[in-house]
């Protein structure tokens, strides 16, 4: 029944969001309060875990672009790992991978934020 | 237009809980069709972007019967979609499409859906009555079919 | 009967390889209305042996257009479901239902649809006009509900 | 897309049908098909394993109903485990379950064919 679910798992100096099941005009108001819920505690270092992501619409694209201009006012960012080809095809498709910073694997990207290395991990 | 040889049709309430229901519809039809895994996810995406723009555009809060029609037409070369509402409509020729260079540079929000049908799909028409009916139109050709389960 | 609140209709194909498009239409609105798992289980069942009946019995080979209809309507306390055909119909009073136990001493074959969906749901009832249009009309009630979400 | 698959596995004396996926009838004719060759083969101890069985429909049923009688006429059974709870309420709302025998375990129905010990495994 619970067709989409976000997971927040906090590391030392970030957060990790896993995003799973279907993000779309009706599942994107989970996402967008779970984000700025992260922004109501200061917490700018935000990871999304795209690897249980098994579908998005412009209505999901949209919550990553409400948010990217306050985080990275507030010299935080918004990356992403783990797209499965599916997902990425859509991000392509409108030229996202210029403004975010996408990775394979969750590893590189957590390596990529500030005093961070090891935050999340066990999956 | 050639006649549609198969036809689908699902009625639903306009109301974002349903576009689960919807992709899957047509995905399923999609995939029956002989479209590549690659395709049936852009048909998906497609009406998902059609479905939302009824359910977030198309009904005033007055309306009391808010609902949406997908209909699929196969015939042997292509798939149709239709999508229907009877909501107040709009203009399509003033929807400006966004210069997708301009749009990242200011990280707008929005306003991507009719683009990303445009993207996805061969065709996308409009055909708008007011308050009477109003319909999107998308197209896409079955080639590098996976198997043509078409012929019928 | 109350006036219905909330409608959703699939025309399809009468075909087979429809069978799980029309499950899986029909599950995810039960259990949107706030079926228990179980119940969904046993609606899915119901509307499968119903269109199975359609696609197996309702159509001769020289009918052009082969479809069939599901509609559900969801109002506060049930669960309707409506199979319609425009086939050759049948005579419901003389299908005998099958007694189960001399059933099983046999090792019959076939013959257990119509029991089937009568064990599975509230209410089952047809209105067979030959030609026109054949309906069987299927109700579960909510009871037992897992979240009643059917409040509109 | 495929919703529907036989997998056999060929033990000692005995067959192992697993049958994977949505049992309807549209799919009934592939698992009519499985069992037919067995017969063609005078294999008649078969062993049904519906572990992976997602859903079944009175089309599903009447395939064992349909080669029940000529499997024992031969000396063999249809016999059959690993039922999810959905699955085996419709069996026995049917009163299925005194006529087939039907097993929780794989491993429990194995023991019961005759000459067989260990004929499937490897899960
Ligand atoms: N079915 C519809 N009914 C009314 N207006 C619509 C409909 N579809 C699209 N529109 C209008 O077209 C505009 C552009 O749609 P779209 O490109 O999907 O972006 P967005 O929905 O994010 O604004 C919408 O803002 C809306 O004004
Ligand atoms: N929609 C229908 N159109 C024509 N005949 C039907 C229809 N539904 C049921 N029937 C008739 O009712 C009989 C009993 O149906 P059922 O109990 O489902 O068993 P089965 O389909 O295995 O025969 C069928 O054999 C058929 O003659």
């Amino acid at each position: 029944m619970e067709n989409f679910k976000v997971v927040r798992l906090d590391g030392v100096n970030l957060t990790t969001l896993k995003i799973i099941g279907f993000l779309d005009a009706h599942t994107a108001p989970t996402l967008e309060e779970a984000i700025q819920k992260l922004l109501d505690e200061e917490q700018v270092n935000i990871l999304v875990d795209f690897k249980e992501l098994s579908y998005i619409s412009s209505a999901g694209l949209g919550v990553f672009m409400g948010f990217i201009e306050e985080v990275r006012s507030k010299n935080g960012d918004i990356k992403m790992c783990a797209m499965s080809p599916k997902i990425y095809r859509v991000f392509d498709l409108l030229g996202f991978p210029t403004i975010y910073q996408i990775f394979d694997k969750q590893e590189e990207a957590l390596a990529t934020f500030p005093q961070n290395s090891a935050a999340s991990s066990s999956e | 237009m050639p006649k549609a040889k198969i036809e689908y049709k699902l009625r639903i309430p306009s109301q974002t809980e349903n576009l689960e229901i919807i992709r899957f519809f047509v995905g399923k039809v999609a995939e029956k069709v002989g479209f590549a895994e690659d395709d049936v996810g852009k048909i998906e995406l497609a009406v998902d972007e059609a479905c939302t723009n009824v359910m977030k555009h198309a009904y005033t809060e007055t309306v009391k019967d808010k609902t949406l029609d997908v209909a699929i037409l196969i015939d042997y070369q292509k798939l149709t979609l239709v999508v229907t509402d009877h909501g107040k409509g709009f203009n399509p020729d003033k929807i400006r499409q966004p210069d997708m260079k301009e749009y990242l540079a200011e990280l707008r929000v929005g306003g991507l859906g009719i683009f990303l049908m445009r993207t996805l799909m061969d065709e996308v028409d409009y055909d708008i009555k007011p308050g009477v009916r109003n319909q999107v139109r998308m197209v896409k050709y079955l080639i590098n079919r996976k198997n043509s389960k078409i012929v019928n």
